[in-house]
Order: structure tokens, then C-alpha cells, then sequence
């Protein structure tokens, strides 16, 4: 029963494949979007440190993946290994900044260091392509067997199979000593240093592994579409991705999954329906759900469970 | 009524399953990209618009098929949302032309889309040179930056500005405009006295206009977004540029017909150089300007409604010349070579670039009749890219 | 020389509407721990009010000022007794989620009446234009902003330092729990101050139409200065706000006047290293 | 052999000194009673001692090595364990789950990320040497009754085997009804570890120890065997009041 | 008139899931002074954070001249006639002294001017912020902040704790005078029973959040062995 419960949204995910074959790049999309919420979930929602500038490492993955694509080398699972890899290192040396000015100020020093980069890459262009974007890149089939696709195919069972095995990694990681000390620091940071755990340490690995997880996330959305913009590192996609674990649920690893294609089916249904005005209509259901819900739906899905 | 049953027509697809769709498999499909809401809601508004009025005044039907639009809103600021309409466009609704693009990276986004899916993309807005090159089933109905700014810096050059610093938005076509006015307008023994580039999110103005004024230019060449040149212009005048005798000229963008009236007295006498004024004194585009007023009553037309109503226009013509033909490589080359008289005048789609050959306008901004319009006083004919 | 002093004239001048547009965050932040990313869009709701009593209804500009301070500050009121009070228990994140929401909601309202193209007004001759002191020259409307907010910025630090209300606004802020145990009515307090912190914002929002731009982005495109002011300034009186606002004002424009290929760097660099040698606000000691 | 120690252990807080120049020791073993007014500054040397607040100066030593610079963390690895005088627990964890976590810290396998936590058993006998309720060991910490959260509170710190323990009011709040696990809990503490217990009442301070140290003022007013303490006429005074109102 | 001035049946309270209190029944009447004693940690300052509604009541009843309180807000009782002085003295740090009284005045007798006359110190410091005074003027201020509120019943929480003894002498006599000249009717919370039972005229004494004795504080304070017993070092 626990197993099929686990179970049934890679099942949704895999039944999508065939059930809609048309709407594949929106599904791909809230994969991507997936692994992003999931990067953050690790950070916010296990750790309980919140980041205002997130889509730093989604955007400087997104680029590395783009830029080695550009210069030759398209080869995408190695792509997202470096990309995850320099995002790591990014965070590495930030880590301690962040950590150092403490609650509000962290969180703002996490939007600043987004803001800096997202500059940074703006005025890089003779890397970057600045405004108008990376141009040029091109990705090898996976395995050199599986061209990305029009239709969205690859693209889509790709980024499906990355957001599987980080989010198995993600588990495995939150449920051993490791991940159990992290929701302590949340839960009680002074507790959690009498009994021994170098907090501040710990949250450095978080904010580290959550940098290289938005790395990857970010180099999936340059190869999938085989571009890469400015808009991947911009402060909306730091607080889109939030938003998505809040409306999830946080520190359930499935209220990332479930918060990122709520929020991303909503956003594509409304403003599809009205091009114009979707953004009224999701407005009111952001606000209706943080005035009804606590725990976003994973919360309410559980008050439905227990009833 | 016809255009509102259009509307309610493809809600009623986007609601309904798969398969419905291919039961209407009789229509002819556009999937127009543009940006509804976000900073640049207003260029997809006009555009929209302008298609909107073209089906207006033409009818839904050509050769046979009747026209339905889906129209997708990208936000204007994430290309990987462009991509991914312009995806599911082409694989779930299945049109067979896609149109819109507000700006150039959303533009350059979607290029490979039109190539793999082999249907014809029309710009209608974007205007980076670069962009036709992109793709084969490029078509363009906007303009290039180039090619409206060439002619202001030969005229500048040509009626005794020597000294000229140059203002514009750092992204590919204010990159685009920056280096074809330098060109010719050095090329014509003139000098560029300071070259400045504005972000293109949140700029203000101000600093950049003191610099300019430090420099004592005799004119500021200009060009910022549809949108944008009100702040400037307003800044312009605040700054007192005008009374250290440094004159305005730019492209048509900073004087959008859209705002232009509002903008006030600060614009007048400003000299810009465009392809279309919606003070154009023609036929075509008195009939344009009425049917617009039906779709968009109190907005003015500026040249991206202009450019969504000429592609509308494109896409119908080559539709009849395939007889209702849908094959993407069929419309394409049925587009190429199409000419006709545009609200903006003649134009062209050049069999080889697929891009724009329009005549660009000198306009100097006046008050007629209470309003401020940009009023035509000379033409270059049948102007190309030169980017 | 001049030019330093003209720019750095607009820099006071945007950093002091800068400082009334965000004031009313940081003392809802420092009095009731709310988190309200929405600030920005009474800011842009004033200045939608302005537009319309200017450019529809003919309104003259003071007056139009005035009523888009009060059509803010009455929003203000009625969303916080309605919705806003809902969450003064919740996480800092549920209100984050809410306050978005209202921003899309109000953004997306504000369209649907107005459309979504740039709002512009035009000026009273009295303030348009540009005078010259002693060759430094300064565009009338930026004196006036220095006027208006510089006798605001009085106005408010005075009301604190020297009403009843403003002390017991203060006696709040200092400690919550004690000050109603005195039998100050802090909700009712609060209350009053999310009305004004919103009916500054509008008014601010009003003023902002010239130099700012309006349009339905306006409360996000501005939300991390707003952020920035606050966080910088900290949140237990109206001077360091005042001072952060300042300061991102001059040295934003410096920066583009003087570096102008580093842009918003500047600025950004500048909060970071801020934050970090004060993380609790500029007027504020680690350990106090 | 001194357990801990301190030598002039200062902390001001601005101009405020809570804690004055208090020098201090704790022999292994040792059934120690902290006591004292309020605000007499005992909460703050506890914290002093555990590393939560830095020192303004003085040193504290734990077995002969200077820990006085060492983080909290660093101080729990040497031996040093402490409980909070309000609950600090983790709220939405099990007692089983919090114990563990303790446990694998311990064993230095909190930074383990590729399995699961081990410990659960060792967990479970702690907690049968605590007589914790079998049903309580799964519930969340936050539903559980008052008194069985101050006993979780001594758990975590006895799974981290120390050879120093500081309770801090470990009976404070609880209701009569739960007290007596709480009180088993202290009587049974493992004899080779040093315990300094700061506790108000009074009959558990004297039931259980071998020493008492009275802080006033944040400084030592007294210190001395049970007895001595009872009748010194100081720490009298500092509790019943000045002796000329007494007599007035 | 059958209510007395304070009606406290059958309390139980406590923090959070934390029960503290539990059987209090108590009455103070018009003009009478109340001392309540025990040691650390035996509940006092939660009774009176209860009465204020800042601790949270589980059960039994309080009722303040007839008026039940039970679910009132901490504000809804201070203006109907609890004048609190908190435990640490708790003044507003960056209001001034002035500020301090002014900010939670209420019409009655006793003004700026009665507060400034009952601590002279007081008027001295009006310009300076509560975070510059020291201690002892720190507690003049928190009783004259409350004395501001015109209260019905001043709820005293351990005001002389931490104070050097001459400061302690002076504030013992300012308290009397309140409570013996003007008629105040208080509760006092104090560790050291000989400095309070002087001055009061009734007294309870809680021990792990009960009452374990009562009466009338003369006599209490004819029996050292009674305040040994619960307030003292000795076993039982």
C-alpha cells in the first residue's frame, strides 16, 4: 500500500507519457520546475533556510550546460554533471556569506548574490549573449542514440528520468543521518547544537547539494530547449520555484512534485484560457490557499487522508 | 460579433480534447505568440489588435479555410516559454503558422521550432536584423532596426548635424541601431561624440542624459522599446537638453504612436525616422485606422499593430496562393516575393531574405487638430536590412 | 563639479521617493512581523488614482496627489481587516505566498481597467522644466519630490518622536506583548499604521509616475528595492529606512552617471557588503 | 582530576554583568547543585559553560583542556551535555527519532548521507532504562504530555554519553502527576558522570546533592556541603530577605 | 456588592502544552494589598501573566470587579483596571521617560505630575530613554507606567529582584505608600517574604503551582517556620 503510494506519481508521470503525447513539453517543463522546487525543498523546507535567490545556480547551470553545448562539447548527461559541479562550487563559496549574516539579512544577501549574477550575466555577453540569450547550442542525443525531438519525446522522458534519480537520491539523502540533522537544525537549531551537530556546517552541505540539484535542473532547461536566457537566473524564477513549494508543501520532497505541476498546470490552463488576465485568476487561488491551507496541498491532502 | 465567435471559438478548443481538434482539422490554424502581460503587454496588445482587424475587414475565410487564431501569452521576458508554446503549438494544436514574437531572444527561441515542425514563423514584431537568418521559414513584418535607422543618420548628415552621441537600450537591436547609425553616419563625415547603452530593466534615464549633456552633442540618437521613450523624453526635457541646444533624433520607437499623445509637448519637433506614422496619409490606412477603432476603441495604432495586421495579411495571401494549401514549405514559398500596399505604404517580402523592403518615413512630431502625431515629411523608398 | 551636484541632487531626490514608497514595509515588518511583498501595489494602485483624476477627470495635480493617498490608504485598511489580519500568526512563507497572490490579483485588475501600456501624466507647468542655482542644475518636478518628501520624512519622524501615537507605535515595536499588558490596543495601532505605511506608498506611487513609470508590473519591477530599503535599514525607526532609501538612491545613480557599463552592480555590491558588516540594519549594533 | 571547571568566567551583557568572575569546579562523578535567586545569573553560566554564548572572559576548562574558544558542537564531542530549562526539543520528531539522531552524532555519522539512520536499537534500550512509554516513543514530541517532554530532555542528553552533564531545572513546569519519571530519571543518572543539576526546588536540590554552589548577583555567595549551605546565615538572607526586616 | 475587587476560582494555566497552575482560588478586596510567595519557579509570575492574559488559561475562572476576564485581550484588561508591572521591569527602551508615562495614560488621578512626585528620580531622567536607566530607575518607571493607567489593582511581579539593597529600601517605602496611604489595592510578588509581609495584609504562598498556605501577612510573619518550610533552604 505505502510502495503503490510512493509509486503512483512516477506512474502518473510515465501514463502522461502516453496518455498525452501532445502536451509533452509541458511536461517536461514541470519536470524541470520539479527538480528546481525539489532543490529548494532540501533547503527551505528540510533545513528551514530560506533563499531569496535560488535561480542563481538554476541560471549558472543552465548556462554552463548551454555554453559547453555552444562550444562543441553537447554530450547532455556530462553536461549536467559539470553544470551541477561548478553550481556546487558556487554555493560552496558563497555558503559562508550567506550563513554569516544570519536570518533576514541571509535571506536578502541571497537575493543580493542573485541579483550580482544575474547582472554579471547581463553584461557578459560576449559569453552569455547578454539580453538576447545563448545562442547556437547544440545538444548530442542522449547516448547518442535519442535526438531531441520536436515532439518533445526525449526531452520529456529525460528530464523525467534526472528528476527519478535525484529525487531517489533526494530521499536516501533526507532520511539518513545526514538529512535527519538537517530537519532537527530546522525544527530547533539550539537543541540541535547541544546535541553536538556543527550547525552551521551542515547548512553549508545543504545549501551546497540544493545548489548543485538547481544546477542540474537549470542545465535540463538549456538542453532540452537548447538555448539559454537571462531570465533563468532572474529573482522571478527564485520566487516562482518558492511559490511552488509553498503551494505544494514543505519538507515532503512530494510537495515539490506536486507544487511544481499545480502551479504550473494552473499557469498554462489560465493563461491559455485568458492570455490576458490568467494572472487575476491564479492571484486569487495563491491567495485563497495560503488564507484555507497550512502545509500547501500536500497538507491539505493529508487532512483529507485522515478524515 | 465575427471576431468574439473566433475568440469563443478557440476557447472552446483549448478546453476540449485532442481529438476535437482534429475534427476541425478544416481550419486554418495560427499560433500567435506574444506578450500579454509583463513589461511588454503592450506590444502584444497592439499586435493582437492589428490582426484582429485585418480579420475584421478581410473576413475569417480565405481560400476556402476559414482562420483561427491561438493566441499564447509568453510573458515577454522567459524565451523558454516561447519555445514551449511554439512547441506545443505546432505538436498539440497542430497549426500551420506561427506569429507574434514581441522581442528578439523570444524570437530567436522559437526559430529552431519553425524549422524541425517545417512551418512558416512570421515576426510581427522583434525587429534584431539577425532573426530571418534563423530559421528558413522566417518571414518578417515588422522592420529591422538597421533599416529604419540608416535613413535618420543620413538625413542627420544630410541637413548639417556633425556631432552626435548616441543613447540606446543594451540588447541586440538598441546593439542593432547604435551600429548602423555609427556606420553611416560616420561614413557621411560625421562624429559620434559618446556612445551610451541603457539596461533594459528598470533604466533610469536621468544619469545617461546628464552625460549627454556634459558632452554638448548637437544631437541624441536614440532608441529605447516601444514604450520606453516617454521616460526618456520627459527626462530629456526635465534635464534641459533641449535648451543647451541638443536636438532629439531617433527611430519611430521612442515616439510610439501608442503613448505619443500622452507624452506631450516635450516630443514636439522631435525628428524620427519609421515605417509607419498612424498619421500616414493613404487609403489603406484610413481603412486600417477604422477597423482598428472597432477592435481597440481609444488606443491610437502604433507600427506593431501595423506589423501584426500586414501579417496577418501575409499569411492569407500565401494561403490563396497554395489554394488553401497548408504545407509550411509551399507558404513560405508562396510568401516570398509578395508585395502589396501596407496602411504603412508599399512593401515587399524579398524572395531571397524573406525579410521586409518597406520605405522608411522622416517624421517630425506636430500637434494637428489637438493631438500630437508624427507627421511624415520625407521618404527614402524601398529601404532593405543592411545589418 | 556641477554635474557631480546635479547628480547627485536626483540621486536625494529618488532615494527619498524611494524612502516613502517603502516606509510603510518596514514598519509593518518591525511591528507585526508580516511579511507583505504586496506593498508595491498600493504604490501602484496611487498611482493609477493619480492618473485617472489627472488625465479623466481633470483634477489638479495637488489634489489628485492627495486623493491617491487616500484611495491607498483605504484599500490598505479594508485588506487589512479583511485578509491581512488572517495571517499576522502564519509563516513567513504563507505570507509570502499570499502577498504574491495579491500582487497578481491587483496587477491583473488594475489591466483589466487601465490596460497595460505605460500611465502618463502631465505636469503643471509650475513644475516642469529646470532651474539653474549657481550653474547646478535641477528639474523643478526632482525639487519638488525633495520638498514633498523631505517635509514627509519631518512630518513622519516627528509624529513618532513627538505624538502619543507615535510612541505608542514605538512603545509596540519595542515590545508587543508588554504594550498591550499597558492597554495599548496594538491591533488597532497596526491597523492604523498598515493604513498609512499604504496611503505613503500611494502617495509615493503618485509621485513616482513621472520619474518611475507606471504600469501593472510596477509592484514586482520595484519590490526588491523595497526589499533592499528595509533590509538595509532596519525596520525599529523611520531614519534608518530613510537613510537606506537615500543611499540606494545616490549611489544607483552615481554609479550609472560615473560607470555606467557596471550598472545596477553597484548597487547590489553595495547592499551585500552592507549587509554584512550590519546584518541587523545600518543603525543598529550586532549585539543591541 | 577536575570534570569542569571554570577560572573568572565573566559575561556582560552591555553594561550589565550577569555573570562575575565565577571560579568554579565539578569533580568527575560529582552530584552538584547549582541554586540561587532569580536573575542570580545561572541560566547565563550554563550557557557559558555549553558554549551557547561566548565568555567576555575567563576560561572554561572540561578535563583539563581549555574549551573556553570551542563551539557547542565541539564542547558535546568532548563529553559536555547539558538540558534546557524550557523545553528544547524538536517538535515534530519522535523520542525515538530525536534519541537516534543523538546517537548517531555521537557515533560521528551525522554527516552520513547514503543510508538510513542505525542507532534505532540503542535508541530503544535508553529509552527502556528511562521507562519511557512504549506509545509515546512514535508520537510527534510536540503531542506529548509536559512531563514526558522534560524526560525526552534528558534522554538526548544521556545518549550523547557524557562524562559532564548540566540539568538545567530539569523538574520546572512539570505537573505533580508526571513528576515521579522525571524524578526516577535524575536518581538513576549514571554514577561516573559529573552532574551539575540548577534547580529551585528544594527537595530535589537536597535530595539529590553531595555539593551545593549559591550564586547571587552572578557571583559565588556560597558554596559548601547541603547542610553548611542550610544554615549559612548569607544565603538565608538571600532568600528569605534582609535580616533587619526580618527582625522588624 | 457580594464581587470582590479580584474573583479567582479554581485556576489552571500554564505556557504552550505546560501546565503550571492548577486549583488557584483567590480574592483581594477594594483597598487591600496581596503578597504572593514561593520560590523559583513555583508559579507566581505566570498567576499574574495569567490574570493579564498573556499566559494561557486552561481552566476555573477570574473575574475583575464582576467583570469575567476569562478570554479577554491583554489590553481589554489593562484598560478595565489591572496595572501590571512585568517581571525585569520591561520598560519601552527607545521611548523617553515622559514617553514611557504619556504613551499609556488614562484619565485619573494620577498624572505625570503624581508619578514624578511619588520618584522625584523620575523627573530628574523625563529626557532620557528607558534603555539608559539603570535598574532601580528602570522599576520606578514600571511602576509609575502602571500607576499611569489610573488601575483598579496593581499586579506587582517581583519588583525589587536585582536591585541593590538601598534602591530596594527606597522602593519598599514608595510601595507602601501606595498601598497603605493612597488605598492601592496590589498584588506583590516577592522571593523574600520578610521585605513584602510588612506592607501587605494578606499573603498566599504557591509551591509547584499550588497554594500551600494563606492568611493574613502579620501572622505569617510571626511564623519563621512556616517561610522555612516553604520559602527556605530546609528540607521538609
Amino acid at each position: 500500500m505505502r510502495i503503490a503510494l510512493h509509486a503512483l506519481p512516477w506512474l502518473v508521470a510515465i501514463g502522461a507519457y502516453f496518455a498525452m503525447p501532445e502536451q509533452l513539453p509541458l511536461l517536461s517543463a514541470i519536470a524541470i520546475a520539479a527538480l528546481f522546487a525539489l532543490s529548494l525543498d532540501l533547503l527551505v523546507g528540510y533545513a528551514g533556510f530560506v533563499t531569496l535567490g535560488h535561480a542563481a545556480f538554476f541560471g549558472l547551470g543552465a548556462y554552463v550546460a548551454g555554453i559547453l553545448g555552444q562550444q562543441g562539447w553537447g554530450e547532455p548527461i556530462s553536461g549536467l554533471l559539470i553544470a551541477a559541479a561548478v553550481a556546487a562550487l558556487l554555493g560552496l563559496v558563497t555558503a559562508p556569506l550567506v550563513l554569516r549574516a544570519g536570518e533576514l539579512a541571509g535571506l536578502m544577501v541571497t537575493l543580493g548574490l542573485g541579483l550580482m549574477l544575474y547582472e554579471a550575466a547581463n553584461k557578459a555577453a560576449f559569453l552569455t549573449g547578454g539580453a538576447d540569450g545563448l545562442q547556437g547550442v547544440e545538444i548530442w542525443p542522449v547516448f547518442g542514440a535519442f535526438r531531441f525531438d520536436l515532439w518533445g519525446r526525449t526531452a520529456y522522458l529525460y528530464s523525467l528520468a534526472v528528476l527519478f534519480v535525484l529525487f531517489l537520491l533526494a530521499q536516501l539523502l533526507v532520511r539518513s543521518p545526514f538529512g535527519l540533522s538537517l530537519r532537527a537544525i530546522r525544527e530547533n537549531p539550539k537543541r540541535a547544537a547541544a546535541i553536538g551537530i556543527p550547525v552551521k556546517r551542515r547548512l553549508a552541505a545543504a545549501y551546497v547539494i540544493a545548489a548543485a540539484y538547481a544546477g542540474v535542473a537549470g542545465a535540463l532547461l538549456a538542453q532540452t530547449t537548447q538555448f539559454a536566457s537571462l531570465d533563468a537566473l532572474s529573482f522571478q524564477r527564485s520566487a516562482e520555484g518558492l511559490l511552488m513549494l509553498v503551494l505544494g508543501g514543505l519538507g515532503t520532497l512530494y510537495g515539490a512534485l506536486i507544487g511544481a505541476a499545480a502551479f504550473t498546470i494552473a499557469h498554462h490552463t489560465l493563461s491559455e484560457a485568458s492570455p490576458q488576465f490568467w494572472q487575476f485568476w491564479l492571484g486569487i487561488a495563491l491567495v485563497a490557499l495560503a488564507l484555507l491551507g497550512r502545509g500547501g496541498l500536500m497538507g491539505a491532502l493529508r487532512r483529507m487522508t485522515r478524515r | 460579433m465575427i471576431t468574439r465567435r473566433a475568440l469563443a471559438l478557440a476557447t472552446t478548443a483549448t478546453l476540449a480534447a485532442p481529438r476535437l481538434v482534429q475534427a476541425q482539422s478544416g481550419n486554418f490554424r495560427i499560433g500567435l505568440i506574444l506578450p500579454m502581460t509583463g513589461p511588454f503587454a503592450s506590444t502584444g496588445r497592439q499586435v493582437d489588435a492589428g490582426i484582429k482587424a485585418w480579420l475584421r475587414r478581410n473576413g475569417e475565410s480565405v481560400a476556402g479555410r476559414r482562420i483561427e487564431i491561438l493566441l499564447r501569452d509568453d510573458t515577454g521576458t522567459q524565451p523558454d516559454v516561447t519555445r514551449r508554446l511554439a512547441q506545443e503549438l505546432v505538436v498539440r494544436e497542430r497549426v500551420k503558422a506561427l506569429a507574434g514574437f514581441g522581442l528578439t531572444p523570444l524570437a530567436l527561441a522559437a526559430a529552431p521550432i519553425a524549422t524541425e515542425a517545417k512551418v512558416p514563423m512570421v515576426v510581427m514584431a522583434a525587429a534584431t536584423s539577425v532573426i530571418v537568418q534563423r530559421s528558413p521559414f522566417i518571414l518578417r513584418t515588422s522592420f529591422t532596426l538597421p533599416q529604419a535607422t540608416a535613413p535618420m543618420a543620413q538625413w542627420a548628415a544630410a541637413n548639417g548635424i556633425r556631432n552626435v552621441a548616441t543613447l540606446v537600450t543594451d540588447f541586440a537591436p538598441g546593439l542593432d541601431a547604435e551600429r548602423a547609425f555609427k556606420n553611416r553616419f560616420t561614413a557621411a563625415g560625421g562624429r559620434i561624440a559618446l556612445e551610451l547603452r541603457t539596461p533594459l530593466r528598470n533604466p533610469d534615464y536621468a544619469p545617461f542624459l546628464q552625460r549627454v549633456r556634459d558632452a554638448a552633442p548637437e544631437a541624441l540618437f536614440i532608441f529605447v522599446p516601444s514604450g520606453e521613450g516617454a521616460a526618456l523624453m520627459k527626462q530629456f526635457a526635465e534635464r534641459g537638453l533641449a535648451q543647451a541646444g541638443i536636438r532629439v533624433i531617433g527611430t519611430g520607437d521612442v515616439l510610439d504612436d501608442d503613448i505619443l499623445n500622452e507624452m506631450g509637448d516635450v516630443t514636439l519637433g522631435a525628428i524620427t525616422s519609421h515605417h509607419y506614422s498612424a498619421a500616414h496619409d493613404s487609403a489603406e490606412n484610413r481603412a486600417f485606422l477604422e477597423s482598428y477603432a472597432q477592435v481597440l476603441p481609444n488606443v491610437r495604432p502604433n507600427f506593431m499593430a501595423v506589423g501584426g495586421f500586414d501579417g496577418m495579411h501575409l499569411i492569407a495571401e500565401a494561403l490563396k496562393r497554395t489554394n488553401g494549401n497548408d504545407d509550411g514549405e509551399r507558404l513560405v514559398a508562396a510568401a516570398k516575393g509578395l508585395s502589396w500596399t501596407s496602411p504603412r505604404g508599399p512593401i515587399t517580402i524579398d524572395a531571397n531574405t524573406r525579410d521586409i523592403v518597406q520605405d522608411i518615413y522622416i517624421r517630425r512630431a506636430e500637434r494637428r487638430d489637438g493631438q500630437i502625431w508624427n507627421i511624415e515629411f520625407d521618404r527614402i523608398p524601398q529601404v532593405r536590412d543592411e545589418g | 563639479m556641477t554635474a557631480f551636484l546635479s547628480v547627485l541632487l536626483d540621486g536625494f531626490a529618488s532615494g527619498m521617493l524611494l524612502f516613502v514608497l517603502s516606509v510603510g514595509l518596514s514598519v509593518t515588518l518591525g511591528l507585526m512581523n508580516v511579511v507583505n511583498l504586496a506593498h508595491g501595489a498600493f504604490g501602484m494602485v496611487g498611482g493609477y488614482v493619480c492618473v485617472v483624476l489627472l488625465n479623466r477627470m481633470g483634477v489638479p495635480f495637488p489634489l489628485a496627489l492627495a486623493g491617491a493617498t487616500v484611495a491607498a490608504g483605504v484599500l490598505g485598511l479594508v485588506l487589512e481587516r479583511t485578509l491581512y489580519v488572517r495571517l499576522y500568526r502564519r509563516d513567513h512563507l504563507e505570507q509570502v505566498l499570499f502577498s504574491i497572490g495579491l500582487v497578481f490579483v491587483l496587477g491583473a485588475a488594475v489591466d483589466w481597467f487601465m490596460g497595460a501600456r505605460q500611465q502618463l501624466i502631465q505636469l503643471p507647468d509650475w513644475l516642469s522644466g529646470r532651474v539653474e542655482f549657481w550653474g547646478v542644475g535641477l528639474g523643478r518636478y526632482r525639487i519638488f519630490l525633495i520638498a514633498v518628501c523631505g517635509a514627509l520624512v519631518a512630518a513622519l519622524h516627528l509624529g513618532l518622536v513627538r505624538t502619543r501615537f507615535g510612541a505608542q507605535l514605538r512603545a509596540a515595536v519595542d515590545d508587543g506583548v508588554v504594550a498591550r499588558g499597558m492597554g495599548l490596543p496594538v491591533p488597532r495601532l497596526f491597523a492604523l499604521t498598515f493604513t498609512l505605511g499604504s496611503a505613503l506608498a500611494g502617495l509615493g506611487g503618485a509621485l513616482g509616475v513621472e520619474v518611475l513609470g507606471l504600469d501593472p508590473t510596477f509592484p514586482l519591477k520595484y519590490m526588491v528595492y523595497f526589499l533592499i530599503v528595509v533590509a538595509v535599514g532596519g525596520t525599529n525607526t523611520v531614519i534608518g529606512p530613510f537613510v537606506a532609501a537615500l543611499l540606494l538612491g545616490i549611489v544607483d545613480v552615481l554609479g550609472k552617471y560615473y560607470v555606467p557599463e557596471v550598472g545596477a552592480f553597484i548597487i547590489y555590491t553595495a547592499m551585500v557588503v552592507l549587509l554584512l558588516a550590519r546584518p541587523h540594519g545600518l543603525l543598529k549594533r550586532a549585539d543591541a | 582530576m577536575i570534570a569542569l571547571g571554570t577560572c573568572h568566567l565573566t559575561r556582560r551583557f552591555g553594561g550589565f554583568t550577569a555573570v562575575d568572575a565565577v571560579s568554579f569546579n565539578l569533580l568527575p562523578g560529582a552530584r552538584h547543585a547549582l541554586i540561587g535567586p532569580n536573575g542570580a545569573g545561572k541560566t547565563t553560566f550554563v550557557n557559558l559553560l555549553s558554549g551557547a554564548l561566548p565568555a567576555s572572559e575567563g576560561q572554561v576548562m572540561l578535563f583539563g583542556q581549555d574549551i573556553t574558544h570551542l563551539p557547542q558542537h565541539a564542547r558535546v564531542r568532548a563529553g559536555l551535555a547539558r538540558t534546557f530549562q524550557v523545553n528544547q526539543l524538536f517538535p515534530q520528531f519522535t523520542p525515538l527519532e530525536s534519541v537516534t539522531l543523538a546517537i548517531g552524532e555521537r557515533e560521528g555519522q551525522g554527516a552520513t548521507w547514503w543510508r538510513g539512520a542505525r542507532h534505532g536499537a540503542e535508541a530503544a534500550r535508553l529509552l527502556d532504562d528511562l521507562h519511557f512509554p512504549e506509545a509515546d516513543r512514535t508520537r510527534p514530541t510536540a503531542e506529548l504530555p509536559y512531563g514526558r517532554q522534560r524526560l525526552l530532555e534528558i534522554a538526548l542528553a544521556l545518549a550523547l554519553k557524557p562524562r559532564v552533564l548540566l540539568l538545567d531545572e530539569p523538574a520546572a513546569g512539570v505537573p505533580p502527576a508526571e513528576s515521579r519519571e522525571v524524578m526516577q530519571a535524575i536518581a538513576a543518572l549514571p554514577r561516573d558522570v559529573a552532574v551539575l543539576l540548577i534547580e529551585h526546588d528544594m527537595d530535589l536540590v537536597f535530595r539529590f546533592a553531595e555539593r551545593i554552589t549559591v550564586l547571587a548577583f552572578g557571583a559565588v555567595l556560597a558554596d559548601g556541603e547541603p547542610d553548611a549551605i542550610a544554615k549559612d546565615p548569607r544565603v538565608r538572607e538571600a532568600y528569605l530577605g534582609t535580616a533587619e526586616v526580618a527582625h522588624g | 456588592m457580594a464581587d470582590p475587587l479580584l474573583f479567582i476560582e479554581n485556576l489552571s494555566a500554564g505556557w504552550g502544552e505546560g501546565l503550571v497552575l492548577e486549583g488557584i482560588s483567590l480574592r483581594v478586596e477594594e483597598g487591600q494589598a496581596l503578597a504572593l510567595l514561593g520560590r523559583n519557579g513555583a508559579g507566581k509570575t505566570t498567576l499574574i501573566n495569567t490574570l493579564m492574559g498573556i499566559a494561557r488559561q486552561r481552566g476555573g475562572a477570574i473575574r475583575l470587579a464582576g467583570t469575567v476576564l476569562d478570554r479577554l485581550a491583554p489590553e481589554r484588561r489593562a484598560t478595565l483596571g489591572l496595572g501590571w508591572v512585568p517581571q525585569e521591569r520591561a520598560v519601552f527602551r527607545s521611548l523617553t521617560v515622559a514617553e514611557n508615562l504619556t504613551a499609556v495614560a488614562r484619565p485619573g488621578r494620577w498624572d505625570e505630575k503624581a508619578v514624578y512626585a511619588l520618584f522625584p528620580r523620575l523627573a530628574e531622567r523625563r529626557r532620557n530613554l528607558g534603555s539608559q536607566l539603570s535598574g532601580g530607575e528602570q522599576q520606578m518607571l514600571a511602576i509609575g507606567r502602571a500607576l499611569m493607567l489610573n488601575p483598579r489593582l496593581l499586579l506587582l511581579d517581583e519588583p525589587l529582584e536585582g536591585l541593590a539593597p538601598v534602591i530596594v529600601q527606597g522602593l519598599l517605602f514608595a510601595i507602601q505608600r501606595l498601598v497603605r496611604d493612597e488605598g492601592m489595592a496590589a498584588i506583590l510578588i516577592e522571593q523574600h517574604a520578610t521585605q513584602i509581609l510588612p506592607i501587605t495584609d494578606q499573603a498566599v504562598i504557591l509551591d509547584r503551582g499550588r497554594i500551600v498556605a494563606k492568611g493574613a501577612s502579620s501572622q505569617m510573619l510571626a511564623e519563621p517556620a512556616l517561610l522555612e518550610r516553604h520559602l527556605g533552604l530546609s528540607l521538609h
